[in-house]
């Protein structure tokens, strides 16, 4: 048994989670290291290697341990924690990454705009220097968890009059402050699982940056590959996604069944398994220390397959394909995918292609990046932000 | 060889019903009525059965209709297509029509090539020319009795033609929609709904027995296949032309995105698709206005150009990026109508079967 | 009757076909201006509309009328004759068009090079004026017919030092000059249906120049052009190209069908009807003088299509499949499509999506010419050809 | 979950099969040999088996192997496949051997795994590991008659193991090659030879009968199916690699075409699609290594791989231009090698069939 792994285990022994108050619970955890292990001591961690982490998340799982809501996790744990803490001053660690790991408080991310999705770097949300404060006003979108958050990860510009890159900060914004309002961002699902963030002359205090003035986007591109890293890193049983659900109704509903649909539901299943694999290779390279490019891969088909196997399922429907099960607004805070209809499944997974990097743009990080391929030429880089056609 | 080119009337006719539309019916209006509990524009659909006349195109002269042919249906259709209309054209003056028009009805086609009544075909929306003649009603000392599942455009229908079967097999009836059960369902396409048809013990008018009977549901859905291509066919176009429209005024990373080449050669396929779509949907109106190579050519145009309009609605939310996911915004409406009529009047898959008997490619 | 089917009718009563020796046939059929009847009189033509000339084909093919041959058209009437026409002098007319239109003179296409494929305005052939002659030097590539042909087309780079589509000028070279070597190139299929053609110290006469000097891009583009109008116009039969081999094999062996595939084929008999119906109409158009975008698309198409069939012929085969009839290396004057196996279409269909333009290429073009989208950033537009990255 | 990464040990075994052709077997050579009446490099084949002790790989060190597995095997496949090498490898190192393994050999495997013989699998290399047991060569009074169509590799076999049905059902044979005629067959591809055999009344040593007989085919052609998809892989990986290495030295309008985006996007699809092949043809090796999950994963890696394979090769060829459709450019040969390696040892469809009834959706 490795040091660590006996550490949790005196460290549940100590704290058995049968019955354990949650918030209770990951306070120990947090403050025994055992949060993220791979973070140095003081913030939640031990300075272990990043791929310790794995196991330690496994063996809390295996032992029924509590964990933050669902919300805590996306953006606090994929994206705020890690850029808090590789740019964060010791008092910024000491103030948010506890209640973040408890998921006392909720965070999200105020990047997109109506105007910057896959260019991010064209945002125009304005940071104006006032005092020991910064003024931000500005219009963001796509953000989830917004009506439940309490503080949220900001990039804004600082300065348009040096090209895009270069006239970003970053900041953590107060949620609760007056000038911040949220409204609901409908889908085409007939739900809006994100919101639209107006932020009217907002105060940051300087206190709450990260990074440089000016050095916004490179504490994003941490938020964003922090990001990337995680999707589809995970151990999922076979048929564990959508193709799960695809091939009950088969199995169930045999009266549906043609042979074209046959050969397309089997093309899918492999595919599907396909995918499984190539994330479980992903899982066990991070887990040896050997991260691969096959995130940004998995990314890209875990999008295809899910509006592949969605479409075949509203075919296989046959009549009941032309219903839908509800189009009332509702503001949900995680995705329902496995008890909606195949109607839900089928618009819900457009989303898959564009929320978090369009495919278009994961096929050219990955065309750049692990293909080493040139970059297309560029007339915007070396543009003053506000001189950019648009 | 058909003549697949547009004849100079078949583009007044386009000309006059694009007017209307865009007058009438934009998106925004179409959007924001499919949550109200008139998500049909009765109005709109009043204009065009009567002052346009198009209710009664494929009718004859003698009873009141305009004499046309498929090919001018297939221009209106194109239209309603392109613009989500939410009328009940295809139920009335393509589905019930062509049904009464096989059975030699003379009494309620003058009716609804009038616009004074609107009518619609009792089959489930995803019948299938080829399917089996429906068994779900039958007929008892001259009463109906029985349900049929996912009508379209019932809820605004006055009449439906019902299939049934009675002591010596198929019959076909007109039957009063007042005298029946309709449940609404809550439907994928926000802009065409469908309802179930419960009949219990009804009395309605026969129209056709036998053979005679199983022609006219035939000929109606076959028909409402072709046809349906056309809607399909405009349906890609609106989505391929918004999209060329959106990537031209879209700015990222200081361009245009329509100067991306991945987003140019993804739009070419589109419109090549497009073009064949088009080409397949005027052989099946031409087939149907003939008479000539119908099967293949309506199995034909009903295969591809369905896909195609799912392509052209999938592509285009894709293109449109995270606008596109949004209610707010016109996409959805045409994918819920895309991927709805892709299951409608026989799948790809169903025509394609169809295809295989009829060119002599067996499994 | 219109003018000129009498003019037809008449021709045919004065030249019965039914046994006339095929070049005397043709030569009083160009004298009678029934060859391009829209070309001028006594070139070929009688000055009428372009769409006439449909009719008139049809009505000789009707009677039987004899034809050149076939290596006779692809080159010499599809391209080298519109071009003379349009940028010759009388003299020119008078020398070449004739014998072309009969075949007893064969034409080739001295265009494409190994560095210069679908970029074909960087080309490196280089013609020296030398009194009143140019001296060619250069290589040329993918030249059908080349070794039966007595002349060819030739675009050459007469100016270096401005941009590429400056310096070019076009001639006619005579492929009986000592400078001019044709050698076979080998295609995947073990056959030669093109040459390498070197050019070494060719003389070419200036007064065989088509266009002005440095004007060879502008008359490149009429003999490209009018190669795109050719493709795809044309009526077929229902199953008339490759895909009525495999409905064909499908037919006649119940053995090899299974499931999967029949989905497959029958998808790619739908397929293959669009195609049709879709150059169908884009003849119908011509026909009444409204030539349609559609040419790019059905040869983009024609290539898809042509590719997938061939792919599925290979797999219905099963063990059949493994073989492959003949690899001999050999020089045919025309593609053999329906007489050899399923391997040969396999490979030699592979070119469909190179030859006469990339599909590529064919995207780029529908892009920006039928959708009006924006061309890319070009960064060679005003560099100095000799100049240019390579 | 299967163990889906390389050991230190597989990627030594890689790097000295990877020199080892890229010194003896670059592809002018493979090239250069397809017209000759030596198709096979032999001398290649004999360092192989017997300098790096490939060719007993899979046979356990008491019959003079390397007692390694499948896994092993696999990434010998792949350095294989990437280089289209010309070698007996499939059918002697695999196919027989898995055969004479699974049938208790114990007279054969020492002469092939030392590499003085060679020998392959009597079966039509289209042969899924599904198929009934095939009965084209009979067995009277211990003499066998029959045919056998397209048998790989059998044109420098030695022995050769062939199924046949005797008096009391399925058996398995080995059979000298010199007592039987061969007559070779004009390949698609190029770089793998297959060959007709007759047997007429040749007498064989009996290997297995009955249910074992059948089990050790069936063991042969999973092994071979489930390691096939590694050479496949090692294909589509070179397709690749020399697609991305041409798109960055070929230049067309003043650029490397591997910067315009239509290139990249393409490329990266296929990196994303060789990485998932990547995924399943590890699973299938390390199942067929421990024994666990082999039909499910075998079928999964056979039918992925074909068709990545298959795209890849068409792709390379695409995106080479005019050059990949020369003679004198490698892509051919790579084509050649992935579209027959589709129809071998089942093609995609049957293995989906087979994996129709493992995971339980009927047709």
């Amino acid at each position: 048994m490795t040091d660590l792994a006996a550490k949790v285990e005196a460290f549940l022994a100590e704290h058995p989670p049968a019955g354990a108050d949650p918030i209770e619970f990951l306070r120990a955890r947090f403050d025994a290291g055992l949060a993220w292990v791979h973070f140095p001591v003081g913030a939640g961690g031990l300075g272990a290697p990043r791929a310790a982490q794995f196991a330690v998340d496994e063996a809390f799982a295996a032992a029924g341990a509590p964990e933050a809501v669902p919300a805590a996790k996306v953006i606090g744990y994929g994206m705020a924690a890690p850029t808090i803490l590789t740019f964060g001053t010791p008092e910024q660690h000491e103030r948010f990454l506890r209640p973040l790991f408890t998921g006392e408080e909720v965070w999200c991310q105020l990047f997109s705009e109506p105007g910057a999705g896959s260019d991010l770097a064209t945002l125009a949300t304005r940071a104006v220097r006032d005092g020991d404060d910064w003024v931000v006003d500005g219009q963001k979108v796509w953000t989830s968890f917004a009506h439940a958050a309490r503080w949220a990860i900001l990039v804004a510009r600082t300065d348009p009059t040096v090209p895009k890159h270069q006239g970003l900060s970053y900041f953590i914004c107060d949620m609760n402050d007056a000038g911040v309002q949220v409204r609901p961002l409908r889908q085409i699902t007939g739900e809006a699982e994100f919101n639209e963030v107006f932020l009217n002359a907002v105060r940051v205090p300087d206190a709450h940056r990260l990074g440089a003035v000016g050095e916004g986007w490179k504490v994003a591109q941490t938020t964003l590959m922090n990001e990337r890293v995680a999707i589809g890193a995970h151990a999922a049983p076979r048929e564990g996604g959508l193709i799960g659900v695809a091939a009950r109704t088969w199995r169930e509903h045999p009266e549906l069944r043609t042979p074209g649909l046959h050969d397309r539901l089997l093309r899918l299943w492999v595919q599907a398994e396909a995918l499984r694999l190539t994330s479980e290779r992903l899982r066990q390279g991070l887990a040896v220390g050997q991260p691969g490019p096959e995130g940004s891969a998995a990314k890209l088909a875990f999008a295809t397959i899910n509006q592949a196997v969605s479409g075949f399922e509203v075919e296989l429907q046959g009549e009941q394909g032309l219903a839908y099960e509800d189009w009332t607004m509702r503001r949900p805070l995680e995705t329902d995918w496995a008890s909606r209809d195949p109607g839900f499944r089928y618009l819900r997974t457009k989303g898959n292609s564009i929320e978090g990097g369009t495919s278009e743009i994961l096929r050219n990080i990955i065309a750049e990046r692990v293909l080493g391929l040139p970059r297309e030429p560029r007339s915007d880089a070396d543009v003053a932000w506000k001189d950019l056609p648009r | 060889m058909s003549e697949l080119l547009y004849s100079e009337v078949e583009n007044d006719l386009r000309a006059s019903v694009r007017d209307l539309l865009s007058d009438r019916s934009p998106w925004t209006a179409v959007l924001a009525r499919t949550e109200t509990d008139q998500p049909y524009d009765l109005a709109l659909w009043r204009t065009l059965a009567t002052e346009l006349g198009l209710a009664g195109l494929l009718v004859p002269e003698e009873l009141g209709g305009a004499g046309a042919s498929a090919r001018e249906v297939a221009v209106v259709l194109e239209e309603l297509g392109r613009a989500v209309a939410p009328v009940p054209f295809l139920g009335s003056a393509v589905l019930a029509t062509s049904a009464l028009l096989a059975a030699g009805d003379a009494e309620l086609l003058p009716e609804l090539a009038a616009g004074n009544r609107t009518a619609t075909l009792g089959v489930t929306y995803t019948t299938a020319p080829n399917a089996v003649f429906p068994a779900s009603v039958h007929v008892h000392n001259g009463r109906l009795t029985g349900r049929i599942g996912s009508v379209v455009d019932l809820d605004v229908a006055e009449f439906v033609v019902v299939p049934a079967v009675g002591a010596a097999g198929p019959e076909l009836h007109v039957v009063e929609v007042s005298s029946a059960r309709v449940t609404p369902v809550v439907p994928l396409d926000l802009t065409r709904r469908i309802s179930h048809l419960e009949l219990d013990g009804v009395s309605g008018r026969l129209l056709a027995t036998g053979d005679a009977a199983e022609q006219a549901l035939r000929s109606a859905l076959t028909t409402g296949a072709g046809l349906l291509a056309a809607e399909q066919l405009g349906l890609a176009q609106w989505c391929l032309d918004s999209t060329v429209d959106y990537a031209k005024t879209r700015y990222q990373f200081g361009r245009q995105i329509g100067s991306f080449q991945a987003i140019k050669h993804r739009l070419a396929d589109l419109w090549a698709a497009t073009s064949s779509a088009l080409a397949t949907s005027r052989a099946a109106a031409s087939a149907l206005a003939t008479g000539e190579d119908v099967g293949v050519s309506v199995a034909v145009a009903a295969a591809y150009c369905s896909d195609v309009a799912v392509l052209a609605a999938e592509e285009a939310l894709q293109l449109h990026g995270g606008i596109g996911m949004t209610w707010e915004h016109p996409v959805h409406l045409y994918l819920g109508r895309a991927k709805s009529s892709q299951l409608a009047l026989g799948s790809p898959e169903r025509h394609r079967a169809a295809l295989a008997t009829l060119i002599d490619l067996p499994a």
